[in-house]
C-alpha cells in the first residue's frame, strides 16, 4: 500500500459520486485494453525500517572508510556541519523552480548570491544559476562560443580533463564543429601548438587550470593569441584552486566553466553535482541556463527574479541557447552557503592549506625510489607521479592497505600505464601522509 | 532582504579550516597566484545561519504548502529518503573508484543501486534497457535524440525532421535542435490530441522521430497512440516518449506496449525525489533492443558470480553523457521510493493522482471551462480567457491564490491554451485540501467580476509584491558587484 | 581563538571607546588578582573537522551494531524519519523556554498536543510539558502524592523497576518518608502483600506496568483497595505498551508516569529522555513540572501559554510544588511528531508487532535446553527467563556472537543470577531471532 | 492554528509499521488489553511534516532572531555538534551496555566522553572531582545539596538551614526547600551584593550552606565571596555555587578557587547546548575533595590498562539521582563545543559576553537606569520602572521589541529591581545587532511619552497578540480532549 496517499476509501467514493463515476478504472478508458501492461513485475512493497535496513545493508557493501588521494577533478573536501544542516531545509529541498517570485524570493536570492560568489571567485562579469556538472557546463560553453563567433572549428589543449572531452565528443557527433587537439603533455600548454592551429576559422581554444595532469598555468598569452584571431578562450577552471591561483578573468578568459563538487557537496558517487559558468556581460545573452536578476517590486522594494528567459527553451523552443530546464539548484545553494560561511580568507585558508599538504607529499614521495614526482610545472593539490610499473597494479595493492593511492592515467591514455595522478586534499593529516609514504615504500620494494 | 554581501563585516570569519601540520613548503611562484582581492562576505556562523535560514522562510514549498504545479509532480518527498541519501555509506563514495582495476569491489552497493534502477524502470516502462546517466528531464531527451540519430546513422538512413505536437514543452524542440535535427509542429485537433492528418502529411522518409508526452500537457491520453507508431515505424522512425508524466500511468499503461522506442523518465517528479529550488533531478533513458548498443557508457554490468562492474566495451555506443553514472544521490532516493511502495503502491499512485486530477476539473470547470472538456488524466488544464473581459488574466488569479496560502498552479502553459491554467495536485494531496484550492479560485473569479482591481493587486502577504520582471531584462543585475548602485 | 564570536578586534576598539576603557580585562576588576584562576588547563581548540574526525574516533570504539534483546525499560525501537528531521528544525531547537507566548506558539501549541497524546495514550485527564526521566518523574508523583494526602508512608511494589527504586531512595534520605516494600516476584503484583500494608497512613501504592519483569496486569482492584483507605495509585507505564494493554485511566490509577524514549528517542547511552506525568484535573494545581494551557488573545483567537505557574519555582521558590525549570521540551515535541505520524492505528500496529514478536521469541527459546521461560504472567515485549547457568555468562558469551541477548538481574538482584529479562521489539525480525535462539542454544551446550 | 487533531481524517495513516514476519501467536487476555479508543490524530505523513513545520515557522529562536534572555546564555548552538550528536556510533548505544559483566568494552567510546567531560570541568571551575548525571541546572542544585546533606550527616552536623540571597533564582530556594532544609532569604545591599551585616546576623551552626549564583543574577561579581566563604566554612557550613552564569568567568576566575565547596554547571547554557525550547539541558556537580565520597553513583573510571568503566562501590554515596550517566546527548554537544574552543577560545567566550553586556549597559542606561550601576558582567539589569508615570511597564517594552525582530530580554527578574529588564547578548552576537536593539529600546521608551497606547498594542507583527493568562489558568484547559469545547 501506497503510505503517501491521502485520500480514505470514503474520499474516494465521494469524489467518484462527483465524478458520476463508479469506480477509478472508469478514469483510463482511453487507454484500450490492448494497450494494458504486459507485465509489472517489481518488488512488494516494503516498510521504511525494512527499506532503511536494506540499502544500510547495501551501503555496507562501499568501502566509504578508505583514505582518498584520488581527484582528478573530484576531491575529498571538509563539508562545514552548516552547510549540510541549512541546505536540509524543505523550504529550499521542496520547492520547484522559482516561477513564482513573491513565494520564492528565498531560492532566487539565494541563487543571486551564488552568481554573484562565482564571479567573486573567478572575476567575471556576469554567472549563471548552474548548469548539471563540469563536463556538460564545458560543453555548454563551447556551444555558446560558436553561437558568438559563428566560427565552428574548435582547439583543444592536450590538458583538458578526458572525461570532459569524451562528452564533448558524443555531444557534438552529429554536428559539423571541426575538432583540433594539442598534444597531451603533463605540464603547462604548449604555445607554439595552439599558436600552430589557431586561425581565423577558430572559434574557441577550450583550457583548463589547473589542468588534469595537475599542472597550474597562467593563460594571459594564449588568451592575448586568441584575442588576435577573434576566437574566445574557455577555461574550465577547479573552484578551490581560486582562492590560491591567479584568476580566468584575469588572465583575460571570456568563458570559465567548472565543476562545483568542491564547493561543499559530497562526492556521492558521481552526483549530484555542480556546474557553473561565468562570463562577460556582453555575452549575457548567448550565454545557457537560468539567470537570476535583480529588479524592483511596486514598493520599490529590492527583488529578484528569474531574468533574460528568452534565452529558454521554454520560451525560444527549438531557437533556445540550451535545452536546460531543471538546473542543479540545490547544489548551487549549497555551494554559496559554503562560499558564505569560509569567506575571503577561509578560501584562501583553505587553498593554501591544499597547496601545501600537496607539497609536502610531493617532497615525502620523491623520496622513495621507483616513484618519479613530475616536476614540470607547479602544481595546486594534484600532481602525476611516474611509477616504475603498472600504475594499476600500485594503487590496487595500496587499497588493500587502506589508500587510494591515486588515478593511474593508463585508464584514459593507454601510453601511460606507469603513470598516475594524486590530489592531496585539506583533510589529508600529516601522520595520513607519512603512512601513505611508508606503504607506498613497502609496496615499491616488493 | 539584505544580501549577505551587505551583513559583511572586514574581519568576521563563519569558518576556520584546520592549522597546516606540515612545513612550509616552496612558495606558489607570484605569476601563478591570485592578486585580486576575493569579495566573498564576512561572516560568522551564526550571521550565516540566521540569513539562510530566513531566506528559506521566505519560499513556498511542499513541506509548507499546497503546490499544485502543473507537468512537475509536487508530490511529498518522504523523509526517510532524505536521510538514506545522507547516510555515509554512499555520500563518500569517489566516483572514480570503480574505475580502477577491481575498483568495482569498493562500490558493490552503488553499482547495485543503479542496475536494480535500471531493471525495475525497465519493468514500469516496459523498456529492454536503460542507462542512470542522464542528470534531467531534458539532459535524458537529448541522450535519447542522440540515440536516435546513432541508430540513422548506423543504418545508413538520411534523416533530418523530428516531429513534435505543439502542446509539446519547451525541452523537446529545443533537444531535438541541439542534437541536430530540424522540427517539425503539428497542431492540436479539438480533441486536445495531435492532429492526425495533419501528422500523415508531414510523414515522410526524413523524418527520424515523433517526440510525444503522454499523456500529453494536456493532461489527456492519446489512444491513437498505436497508429502514430505504425505510421512512424513505416518510414523507419522512431517514437520517442517524454516521461515527465509517467505519474498517471504506472501500472495503467506502458511506453514499451504501445510502440515507444526511446523514452527518459523524470525521477525528480514520478519518483518522488524532490526538486530542490529548481534542481538537482534525473532523467534516466530507456530503450528498446534495437537500440541498446547506442546506449551510452559505461554501463553496469553483473557478472555470472554476482559481483557488478562498470563496461565501457560498447563500440557503437554515443559515448560519455555525463561526467560519471548520474545524479547517484537522486537516484537513490528514487530508489527508496520504489522499495518502500512496491507494484501495488505505484499502481495506487496513479489512479489517486488521476481521481484528484478529475476531482479538480470537475469543480473548477464551471468556473473556468477547462481547455478539452473531457476526463483527464493527472493533470487538468482550464482557461481563464472568459476573465479577459474584466482584463483579468491567468496571472492574476495565481497572485490571488498566492495569498490564500496556495502555490498557483502551471500559468501560460501549454502555449496552445490560451491563459493557461495548469493543474496537478498528485496523489499526495487530501480532498479537503484541493476543496479549499476550488473555493479560492471560486472567489478570484468572482472578485474579476465585482473587483478585478483586488486581483491585481495580488500578493499582498508575501515580501515582495510583483515585480517589475521588464527592467530586470533591461538592466540586467545578476551580480552584486556589478549592481551595487541598485541597493534599497 | 572562539570562531562563534562576533567581534572584530575594531569592533572591540568602538566598544572600548565608548565604555572609555583601553582593554577588556579592566571589565573584571572586581575579581581581585588573588582570585586569578590557579590553572587552567586545557586542551588546545580544534578545528571543526578535527573535532569532527575525533569524536567519530571515539563512536568507532562503541559497539552500535549489536543486535539487541535488552530493555529493561528502554528499548530499540524504529524511529521514523520524519521525526528526526522534523524536531532538528533551528527554530524548535534553538529557542528557549516560552516565557513570551506571542513569538512561541510554535513551541506551546507542539508541547500542548504533546500533552493531549499523553492523556489519549493513557486515558487520563491532563499531562505535564514533561519531566527529567521515567525515574525522576515517578519520584515526582510521589511526593505530589505526599502533598495531596499529607501522608508520609508509601507502598512500593516488588515490580517496579529497580533503578527508579534507588532514584527514589535517593531523594528520600533526608525526608521523613516511610517506605514499605512488598516482595519481589517474577509475576503480577501480590495482591494480599499490598492488602496487609495499605491503612490509613498510606500516601500511596507505587505500581508499573508492565513490571519490571514483564508481567502485565490489571490494577483496577488494587486501585480499590487504595482508594478504601484513602491512599492514590500511582503507575509508571511503558508508553508503546498502551497501544495494546489496558490503560492506567481505565484502571482508575490517579497518577501515571512514565519513560517516554520509546516514543521516538534514541537509545542515546541514556539520555536525553523524556518523563511524563498525567493525572485526574482536580489534582492538577498540585503537579510538578510546566503545563501548557489554551486561553484566547485579544482578538479571541485561540492560543496557547505556561499557564498555573504559581506552582513554579520562579513565581513560588521554596513552597514550589518542584524545583524543575529546564525540562525536556524538545523530546516532547519529538514524542509528539512520534503520536502524531503514527496515528491510532500505527500505535496499536506497533504494540501489536511488538508483542507477537516477544510471543515469537518466547516459545522459540522454550524449546532451547537449559533455559526456562517464565510463564507465569501474560507479558507484552519483555518477559524473564531462567538459566541453568550464571546469566551473567551467557550474556557476555552471546555479546561475541553479535547480541545482547538480554540483562542479568543478578546485577540488582544478587539472588538472581541465572535470571535475565528479554525484549523484543519491532525492529528484530524472525531470522534476527532464529539465529539468536540457535546461538543461544550452542552457549548453553557449551 | 488548527491542532494536529483537528485535521484528523477517519482512515489516514501517517507511518505504516512493518507487516508482522511471525506466525499469529497467543493473543493477550481480553481482561488485560486496552479497550478504550486511542484518539491520536489520522493524518497522513505530508499532513504531519507541515504541520510541524509551520508551526516551528511561529517561533523565535537564535537561529532566526537576536535572543538576549538574560540568565539564558542564548549563543549560538553550532551546527557541527548537532551533527555529531546524530551520528549512530552514539545514539543507538542502549544504556545499560555497560552494567553487563565485560560490558564497559562496548562502550568505550561514550565513557570516555563522559571522563574526559568530568576532567575539563574539573580543570574549568577549579573542583576536585564532577559528575555528569543531573539532567538540568536544578536537577544539578537538588544533587548538591543532597551531597551537602550527606556531608553534614556523616559529621553528625545538626543542621537546619540553607542560606540564599533574595537575588536568587528560584530554583535555589525550591531546591533546599526539597531537599528538607529551611531557607533563610538575605537581602541584597545597595552595591547589589548579599548583605554582609545580615549575613553574619543569620550566620550559626545550623546553617548547611550558603547557595551563591556568581556573578550574581545582577551580573555582578561579588568581591566579598572570600569573606562570605570564612564565615560558612566557620561553621562547618558549606559554599554551593549555581553555575549558570559562569559564560562570564572562564579563565577569568574558579568557583574552587575562591571558597566554593560544591557546584553545578548548565551545559546547555555556557557550553552552547541548544535550550529546544525549554530543554533537554544538563547539569553536571562538581565538588570539593571532602566531598567525593558523597558523590552519586555510577562514577566513570579509568583502569590502569586505559580502559573506562563504571564504579558503584561507594559505600557513602547518595547513590542514584538519575536513570543513567545523564543527558549523554547534550553532553556530547558540550564536548565537541569544549573540543574546538579550547583554552583560548573559552577565556575569549568571557572576555567577549563581559564585553558586549557592559556596550549595551552603557549604551542603554541613558534610556533606562541600570539597577545597580556599575560595570557589570555577561548581562545588565537595568529597570523600567520610570516609565510607570505613563502607566508603561516592562512588559509593554518587550511586546514591543517583538514587533521590531528581537526576542525580549528576561523581565521581571530578578525579583528585587523593580520592572527589571535583564540583558545578556552573549560573545556571539554582533556590535550593530546590539546597536539595532538599543535603537529600539530607545524608540520604545519615546514611544512612551508620545504615545503609550501604540506599545500596549503591541505585538502586532505576530501570529496572535497578548493572551489572557488568566483566563488559562481560570478555566484550565491542558488537554484538547478536556477542551474541545473552545475549539476555534
Ligand atoms: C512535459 C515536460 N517535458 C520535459 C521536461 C523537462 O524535464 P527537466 O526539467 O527535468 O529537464 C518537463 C519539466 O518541466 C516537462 O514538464
Ligand atoms: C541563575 C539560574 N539558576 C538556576 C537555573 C536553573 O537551571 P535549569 O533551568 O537548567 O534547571 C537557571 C536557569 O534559568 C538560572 O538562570
Amino acid at each position: 500500500m501506497n503510505p503517501y496517499i491521502a485520500n480514505t476509501d470514503a474520499d474516494v467514493q465521494k469524489m467518484l459520486e462527483v465524478l458520476g463515476m463508479s469506480c477509478v478504472d472508469d478514469l483510463f478508458l482511453d487507454i484500450k485494453k490492448e494497450h494494458a501492461p504486459r507485465s509489472f513485475d517489481l518488488p512488494e512493497g516494503y516498510s521504511e525500517y525494512e527499506v532503511v535496513s536494506r540499502i544500510n545493508q547495501l551501503a555496507g557493501k562501499n568501502s566509504s572508510n578508505l583514505v582518498l588521494f584520488i581527484g582528478g577533478g573530484y576531491y575529498d573536501h571538509y563539508i562545514p556541519a552548516a552547510v549540510s544542516s541549512l541546505i536540509s531545509r524543505g523550504e529550499f529541498l521542496t520547492a520547484y523552480t522559482p516561477y513564482q517570485p513573491e513565494c520564492s524570493q528565498g531560492t532566487l536570492q539565494a541563487l543571486y548570491e551564488f552568481q554573484s560568489l562565482i564571479c567573486a571567485l573567478t572575476d567575471m562579469e556576469i554567472a549563471n544559476a548552474s548548469l548539471y556538472d563540469g563536463g556538460t557546463a564545458l560543453y555548454e560553453a563551447m556551444m555558446m562560443a560558436i553561437r558568438i563567433t559563428g566560427r565552428h572549428r574548435i582547439i583543444m589543449d592536450g590538458g583538458v580533463s578526458p572525461i570532459y572531452r569524451k562528452i564533448i565528443r558524443s555531444y557534438t557527433n552529429n554536428l559539423d564543429i571541426e575538432f583540433l587537439e594539442t598534444p597531451v603533455i603533463h605540464g603547462q600548454s604548449c604555445r607554439p601548438d595552439i599558436q600552430k592551429l589557431l586561425d581565423e576559422k577558430t572559434a574557441a581554444v577550450i583550457l583548463q587550470n589547473p589542468n588534469f595532469f595537475g599542472a597550474v598555468d597562467d593563460f594571459s598569452d594564449i588568451v592575448a593569441m586568441t584575442h588576435r584571431h577573434g576566437a574566445l578562450t574557455i577555461s574550465s577552471v577547479y573552484p578551490v584552486s581560486l582562492g590560491l591561483l591567479k584568476t580566468p578573468g584575469d588572465m583575460g578568459v571570456d568563458i570559465v566553466t567548472g565543476e562545483g563538487q568542491s564547493l561543499g557537496l559530497p562526492l556521492n558517487f558521481g552526483g549530484p553535482y555542480l556546474g557553473f559558468m561565468a562570463t562577460r556581460k556582453k555575452y549575457a545573452r548567448k550565454m545557457p541556463g537560468r539567470i537570476v536578476g535583480q529588479t524592483v517590486d511596486r514598493q520599490g522594494r529590492r527583488c529578484f527574479v528569474n531574468t533574460l528567459q528568452a534565452r529558454e527553451q521554454h520560451i525560444r523552443r527549438e531557437k533556445a541557447t540550451s535545452n536546460i530546464c531543471t538546473n542543479e539548484a540545490l547544489c548551487a545553494i549549497q555551494a554559496a552557503i559554503f562560499m558564505s560561511l569560509l569567506g575571503p580568507e577561509g578560501m584562501k585558508d583553505l587553498a593554501r592549506l591544499n597547496f601545501e599538504k600537496a607539497e609536502f607529499t610531493r617532497q615525502t614521495l620523491a623520496r622513495i625510489p621507483g616513484v618519479e614526482v613530475k616536476k614540470s610545472a607547479p602544481t595546486f593539490n594534484e600532481f602525476t607521479v611516474r611509477l616504475d610499473r603498472d600504475a594499476h597494479e600500485v594503487v590496487e595493492a595500496m587499497i588493500q592497505k587502506g589508500f587510494v593511492a591515486g588515478f593511474p592515467l593508463g585508464r584514459y591514455y593507454p601510453e601511460m600505464n606507469d603513470y598516475m595522478i594524486m590530489a592531496v586534499t585539506e583533510k589529508r593529516t600529516r601522520s595520513e601522509i607519512l603512512q601513505f609514504a611508508k606503504h607506498l615504500e613497502d609496496v615499491m620494494q616488493d | 532582504m539584505e544580501l549577505i554581501f551587505e551583513k559583511t563585516v572586514a574581519g568576521r570569519r563563519g569558518f576556520r579550516v584546520s592549522k597546516s601540520d606540515v612545513d612550509a613548503p616552496t612558495a606558489l611562484p607570484l605569476k601563478y597566484s591570485r592578486t585580486s582581492p576575493l569579495p566573498f562576505p564576512e561572516v560568522t556562523e551564526l550571521d550565516c545561519v540566521r540569513h539562510y535560514t530566513q531566506l528559506s522562510q521566505m519560499n513556498f514549498s511542499v513541506d509548507t504548502h499546497f503546490y499544485p504545479l502543473g507537468s512537475c509532480t509536487m508530490k511529498y518527498n518522504p523523509r526517510f529518503t532524505e536521510s538514506l541519501a545522507a547516510s555515509t555509506g554512499f555520500v563518500d563514495l569517489h566516483p572514480l573508484l570503480p574505475q580502477l582495476r577491481q575498483g568495482e569491489r569498493y562500490t558493490q552497493g552503488a553499482l547495485q543501486v543503479l542496475y536494480d534502477m535500471e531493471r525495475w524502470l525497465t519493468e514500469i516502462t516496459g523498456m529492454d534497457a536503460f542507462t542512470m546517466q542522464p542528470l534531467a528531464g531534458a539532459h535524458g531527451e537529448l541522450t535519447g535524440v542522440m540515440i536516435i540519430a546513432a541508430y540513422h546513422k548506423a543504418k545508413g538512413n538520411k534523416k533530418k525532421y523530428i516531429i513534435i505536437p505543439d502542446s509539446a514543452h519547451g525541452t523537446n524542440p529545443a533537444s531535438a535542435a541541439i542534437a541536430g535535427f530540424e522540427t517539425l509542429s503539428i497542431p492540436t485537433d479539438d480533441r486536445g490530441l495531435m492532429d492526425m492528418d495533419i501528422l500523415k502529411a508531414h510523414m515522410n522518409e526524413e523524418v527520424a522521430a515523433v517526440m510525444l508526452t503522454c499523456p500529453n500537457t494536456l493532461g489527456l491520453f492519446n489512444s491513437d497512440i498505436d497508429k502514430i507508431a505504425a505510421l512512424v515505424h513505416d518510414v523507419d522512425g522512431l517514437m520517442y516518449y517524454d516521461g515527465a508524466n509517467l505519474n498517471a500511468l504506472l501500472g495503467k499503461c506502458r511506453p514499451g506496449d504501445v510502440g515507444f522506442d526511446v523514452i527518459h523518465v523524470n525521477l525528480h517528479k514520478t519518483f518522488s525525489a524532490p526538486h530542490g529550488g529548481g534542481g538537482p533531478g534525473a532523467g534516466p533513458v530507456g530503450v528498446k533492443a534495437s537500440l541498446v548498443p547506442y546506449l551510452p557508457v559505461s554501463r553496469v554490468v553483473q557478472n555470472k558470480d554476482g559481483i557488478f562492474h562498470l563496461d565501457y566495451r560498447y563500440p557503437q555506443s554515443i559515448g560519455y553523457i555525463a561526467s560519471f553514472y548520474g545524479n547517484f544521490g537522486v537516484i537513490l532516493k528514487a530508489y527508496a521510493y520504489i522499495l518502500l511502495l512496491g507494484k501495488a503502491g505505484l499502481m495506487e499512485t496513479s489512479s489517486h493522482s488521476v481521481l484528484n486530477a478529475n476531482y479538480m476539473q470537475h469543480q473548477l470547470q464551471s468556473i473556468l471551462p477547462a481547455a478539452y472538456p473531457r476526463s483527464c488524466l493527472h493533470e487538468c488544464v482550464l482557461s481563464a480567457k472568459d476573465l479577459l473581459a474584466q482584463d483579468v488574466h491567468a496571472i492574476d488569479i495565481a497572485k490571488y491564490l498566492i495569498d490564500q496560502g496556495f502555490h498557483p498552479p502551471t500559468i501560460y502553459f501549454p502555449l496552445i491554451v490560451k491563459e493557461a491554467m495548469m493543474i496537478e495536485p498528485t496523489e499526495c494531496e487530501s480532498k479537503e485540501m484541493m476543496d479549499r484550492f476550488i473555493h479560492a479560485v471560486e472567489n478570484a473569479v468572482s472578485l474579476a467580476a465585482s473587483h478585478p482591481q483586488a486581483l491585481k493587486d495580488c500578493p499582498q502577504t508575501t515580501p515582495i509584491s510583483r515585480p517589475d520582471e521588464g527592467k530586470a531584462a533591461r538592466e540586467l543585475k545578476a551580480n552584486f558587484f556589478n549592481s551595487c548602485d541598485a541597493k534599497t
